[in-house]
């Protein structure tokens, strides 16, 4: 009898080779890692948010149904709002799933505002702002210019900035260039930690196994395209 | 022919191959690639070599599960090399409460306990709550802030720990960690005793303290997994950061390798249309 | 009264608001309708669906996996959303199957109801399926990128665009719809996919390019207004840039103070 | 009657937003506390949204498997897979009870962390792909991206010490100049994009233009 743990090192290798397999071509292995994926998050999904109403809003909302507090029974909005949401299946109440969409759209749009004038504009143009005392500091200068005159869509407003749209072009080019490699140590540490995990008995013994079963599927699959 | 059929068909299995291959090899035979060595490892390797022997090296242990990825080589190569000097004595100390768990795992994967003794060799003194304020006092006197170790034996039964007293009678520091506390043992064991600090650092944590390493103010900084990399060749004993540092380079190698090909491949194919 | 640090964001949001508004009014009341550059991008989008229509192959659609009120990524999340309709338009016009791939359960309803809306606009309510033109693959990151992946294998998709807040499923999205010879416009405001998608995509629109074509593809001319006045809050972020750093270089630390109270 | 909600929507924009946006401006305890709430609310109502995603899901793979479709098997699986967890997270009542614990961790992480690190495999093929110098920009592009490579795995400091310094020289212009400026577009872009929304001047995202 395998204990739990061991069943469970075996089950998830089997899934982290199944998806894998998607890197030669799409199959059967893949699509039960798929569906299984699929149905496991959105069951937990679910789970949380049945949790996220009932400690969010219902218990809040009991709590100050019993005190008296007013703004614990105004969570009783949110909750009659969520339940509008499915007024949008039904032709003649759908404005009011609109109602409920407004209210999210408002809340993140008005606090990605907040945040991102304050971090990304306000703090980037203080980022800038270094006296013009060396090379570097001028050529960062002339840099972001550039790459913010590339951002000009009045087509009269870019023509007067001449060359300069153009060159913050290269700029923002070389920029993704930096960025997209950059990225790769990070992603390369979380391969190697998933293929130690896997290079370990017992779960070691399904790779070969796993790469037998893709070989295999090549062969049979050269012969029926040549047969064919 | 089959070959290029294969390889114009399916290059992308290829390239996959390619690359399953070059993250593996490393990681069941490390290879040793080349690590550059910097001159801020060398520093701290250098410190260590001149270590004599009665000299006390003070370990900061503050590792947590966060940069437990960047750090824990650093810390085990570094104790590694602590205990192939004779006669030199460690002392290991922490600020998080998580420090005094790494620590011990460090000196049992090192077989510490059985290399040296306990008491006359090392000593671990688990943590200490109170940030700065309290590596200052550690500094001022270790006996009137901490009356046991780790496990709750008496400081004043460990031999080793009669001839320390103050941070004049520390040879070294080294702090391994991830936040502000490293600044705590500049400013106490630098500035007011002028014991050497030396530190090891996750690689956002780097570019600070690079300032203090120009000014000669620490001795040394071991920076992320390719600082534990070079660490472990410097005392030729290559492990786990080397290993990731191995399969690192050949990635790259290979995506450089590849840009490369594609590059050619087209010049070339633009060449014979025209 | 104001917050202690947050004088120059009332300051400089209200500026830039108030230039939008009258560059938006004047739009509107066609004084000044400004000639906006179009993206490379928005040409391609039709060109990707009139291929797919010629091979009888389906588009797909990702509107991002950032919920429409998450506190970074919402602008982006809406801005992928006006471009799903435009290109529920585009694909309902060319003949071509539409799939919408969803993850943030919150952008579901809202996807459902603007692709509804597009199929009836255009006559062709019977052939939008519940359930199935947009489907809602799973609202976790993973679990969706990889129902997205078999999605576009099993599909065969000819066009697919990826918009919104997408994070480090971006490059596995994009390169699995160059695997199956897909024709791709992406476009988001997360800095670090952004990347990706220049890499693996045919087209991509670069963070604030996805902002902009929002208001250009909206039927309402009036709302290209709203872009000039991105143009001009841009023209006065340059010269603060460069007057501040002017001053710095003669040593005076005006504007620096200005912008950190 | 449709009117009058289509007027409360707008409406809630319009308030919800000021509320909101003025809470960062002025400290004051009765804002803060309402846009609070006005946040908390939005996170719950957002929970409800996914039961239209469980119904459109079981709509879709439950027709899949009465018609017998092809791939009806693997439909099934999702269903029972997504039943399986449902049930044993609310019978043990928390999702970091032993029993659930060990299905997430069995199928959820591994299978996450295996398509996270799949980036790497393909980076590998885009690379090959993607790289071709076709124009100045890609070739701008593909230069920046090598010798940032280049700085990164020590093998570039093997070859020449030169090639990690320009590398550095290379990041450091990208992060001040090309990032900077694409943050300032952002803002700039997000706060036109979001004016038109909640003056109303822009209904798409609330569900299409009516």
């Amino acid at each position: 009898m395998i204990d739990s743990a061991t069943l469970s090192i075996l089950i998830s290798t089997t899934l982290i080779l199944a998806i894998y397999t998607i890197l030669y071509r799409e199959n059967p292995a893949f699509r039960i890692g798929e569906h299984l994926m699929v149905g496991a998050t959105v069951g937990h999904a679910i789970v949380l948010a049945i949790f996220q109403i009932r400690d969010l809003a219902w218990r809040k909302f009991q709590s100050g149904f019993a005190t008296g507090n007013l703004s614990g029974i105004a969570y009783i909005i949110p909750m009659i709002l969520g339940v509008f949401l499915y007024f949008q299946f039904s032709s003649k109440l759908r404005y009011l799933a609109r109602i409920s969409i407004a209210l999210m759209l408002a809340v993140g749009l008005s606090l990605s505002i907040r945040g991102l004038i304050f971090v990304n504009v306000i703090g980037q143009i203080q980022g800038a702002l270094a006296p013009l005392t060396s090379i570097q500091n001028i050529v960062y200068m002339i840099g972001v210019v550039c790459a913010l005159l590339y951002f000009v869509y009045e087509q009269r407003a870019s023509k007067l900035a001449g060359p300069l749209p153009k060159i913050g072009r290269y700029v923002l080019m070389l920029t993704m260039g930096a960025y997209f490699a950059n990225t790769i140590m990070g992603r390369l540490s979380i391969v190697i930690g998933t293929l130690t995990s896997v290079f370990v008995a017992p779960a070691w013994y399904l790779i070969p196994v796993a790469f037998l079963i893709v070989i295999a599927d090549v062969f049979i699959r050269r012969k029926s395209s040549t047969a064919s | 022919m089959v070959a290029r059929e294969i390889l114009s068909r399916n290059y992308k299995q290829v390239i996959y191959l390619g690359l399953f291959l070059s993250l593996a090899i490393p990681l069941f035979n490390p290879i040793g690639l080349p690590v550059p060595v910097q001159k801020t490892t060398l520093g701290v390797y250098n410190k260590i070599e001149s270590l004599k022997s009665g000299d006390v090296a003070v370990i900061g242990s503050n590792i947590g599960a966060a940069i437990y990825a960047e750090v824990y080589p650093q810390y085990i190569a570094i104790l590694e090399h602590l205990l192939r000097k004779p006669g030199v004595k460690i002392l290991l100390v922490g600020h998080g409460t998580e420090a005094p768990i790494w620590a011990e795992r460090a000196l049992k994967e090192l077989n510490a306990y059985n290399r040296k003794s306990y008491g006359t060799d090392f000593v671990h003194l688990g943590y200490i709550a109170g940030e700065e304020a309290a590596i200052a006092s550690l500094c001022r006197d270790v006996h009137s802030l901490l009356k046991v170790d780790y496990s709750g034996k008496p400081l004043s039964d460990l031999p080793m720990m009669k001839d320390i007293g103050s941070a004049k009678d520390f040879a070294i520091v080294i702090d391994f960690t991830a936040s502000a506390d490293s600044q705590y043992w500049l400013n106490q064991a630098y500035a007011s005793y002028g014991t050497p600090v030396g530190f090891g650092l996750t690689a956002i944590k780097v570019p600070d303290a690079y300032a203090y390493y120009m000014a000669g103010q620490i001795f040394g900084i071991i920076e992320s997994l390719s600082g534990a990399a070079q660490y472990e060749n410097l005392i030729h004993k290559p492990g786990m950061a080397v290993t990731g540092m191995d399969a690192q380079s050949l990635a790259h190698l290979l995506y450089i390798a590849l840009i490369i090909m594609c590059n050619v491949i087209y010049v070339t194919q633009r060449r014979t249309k025209k | 009264m104001l917050f202690a640090g947050k004088l120059s964001w009332t300051v400089i949001t209200l500026v830039f608001s108030v230039l939008m508004f009258v560059a938006l009014y004047l739009a509107s009341k066609k004084i000044y309708v400004p000639h906006i550059r179009e993206h490379a991008g928005i040409q391609a989008i039709t060109e990707a669906i009139g291929r797919a229509a010629e091979m009888g192959r389906p588009v797909s659609f990702s509107p991002g996996t950032s919920s429409i009120y998450d506190a970074k990524y919402a602008g982006d999340t809406a801005a992928a959303l006006r471009i799903l309709d435009y290109v529920a338009r585009e694909s309902i016009k060319s003949g071509s199957k539409l799939i919408v791939g969803i993850a943030p359960p919150t952008v579901l309803p809202v996807a459902q109801a603007i692709v509804k809306t597009a199929y009836t606009a255009e006559g062709k309510a019977e052939e939008y399926v519940e359930g199935d033109t947009v489907r809602f693959l799973s609202p976790d990151q993973w679990g969706f990128t990889s129902n997205y992946m078999g999605m576009m294998h099993r599909e065969r998709v000819a066009a697919n665009f990826l918009f919104g807040g997408h994070a480090a499923e971006a490059l596995i999205l994009a390169e699995t719809g160059a695997t199956v010879g897909a024709m791709q416009v992406a476009g988001s405001t997360n800095v670090y996919q952004l990347p990706m998608f220049i890499v693996s995509c045919d087209y991509t629109l670069i963070g604030e390019d996805q902002l902009a074509a929002a208001a250009y593809l909206s039927p309402d001319p009036a709302q290209k207004g709203v872009v000039f006045g991105q143009d001009l809050a841009k023209l006065i972020s340059v010269a603060l840039i460069v007057i501040g750093a002017i001053l710095a270089t003669a040593g005076s630390k005006i504007l620096l103070t200005f912008l950190k109270s | 009657m449709a009117g009058i909600w289509r007027t409360t929507a707008t409406a809630i924009l319009l308030v919800v937003s000021l509320v909101i946006l003025f809470d960062f401006a002025f400290k004051n305890p009765a804002l803060q506390s309402l846009a609070t709430d006005l946040s908390n609310w939005a996170v719950v109502v957002g929970a409800f949204a996914l039961g239209i995603g469980a119904y459109s899901l079981i709509l879709r793979h439950g027709g899949m498997i009465a018609k017998k479709r092809p791939v009806w098997p693997y439909s099934l699986l999702l269903l029972v897979t997504m039943f399986v967890f449902t049930v044993t997270g609310l019978i043990t009542g928390s999702i970091t009870s032993p029993q659930y614990n060990w299905i997430y961790s069995t199928f959820v992480m591994p299978v996450s962390s295996t398509l996270y690190g799949m980036n790497a495999f393909f980076i590998a093929s885009a690379s090959y792909r993607a790289f071709k110098a076709r124009s100045w920009e890609a070739i701008v592009l593909l230069v920046s991206a090598i010798f940032l490579m280049l700085k990164n795995a020590p093998i570039g400091g093997v070859i020449s010490p030169v090639l990690p310094q320009i590398g550095g020289v290379i990041w450091d212009f990208a992060g001040a100049t090309g990032m900077r400026a694409l943050l300032i577009g952002i803002g700039i872009g997000t706060l036109a994009l979001g004016l038109r929304v909640i003056i109303g001047q822009e209904k798409t995202p609330l569900g299409g233009a009516e």
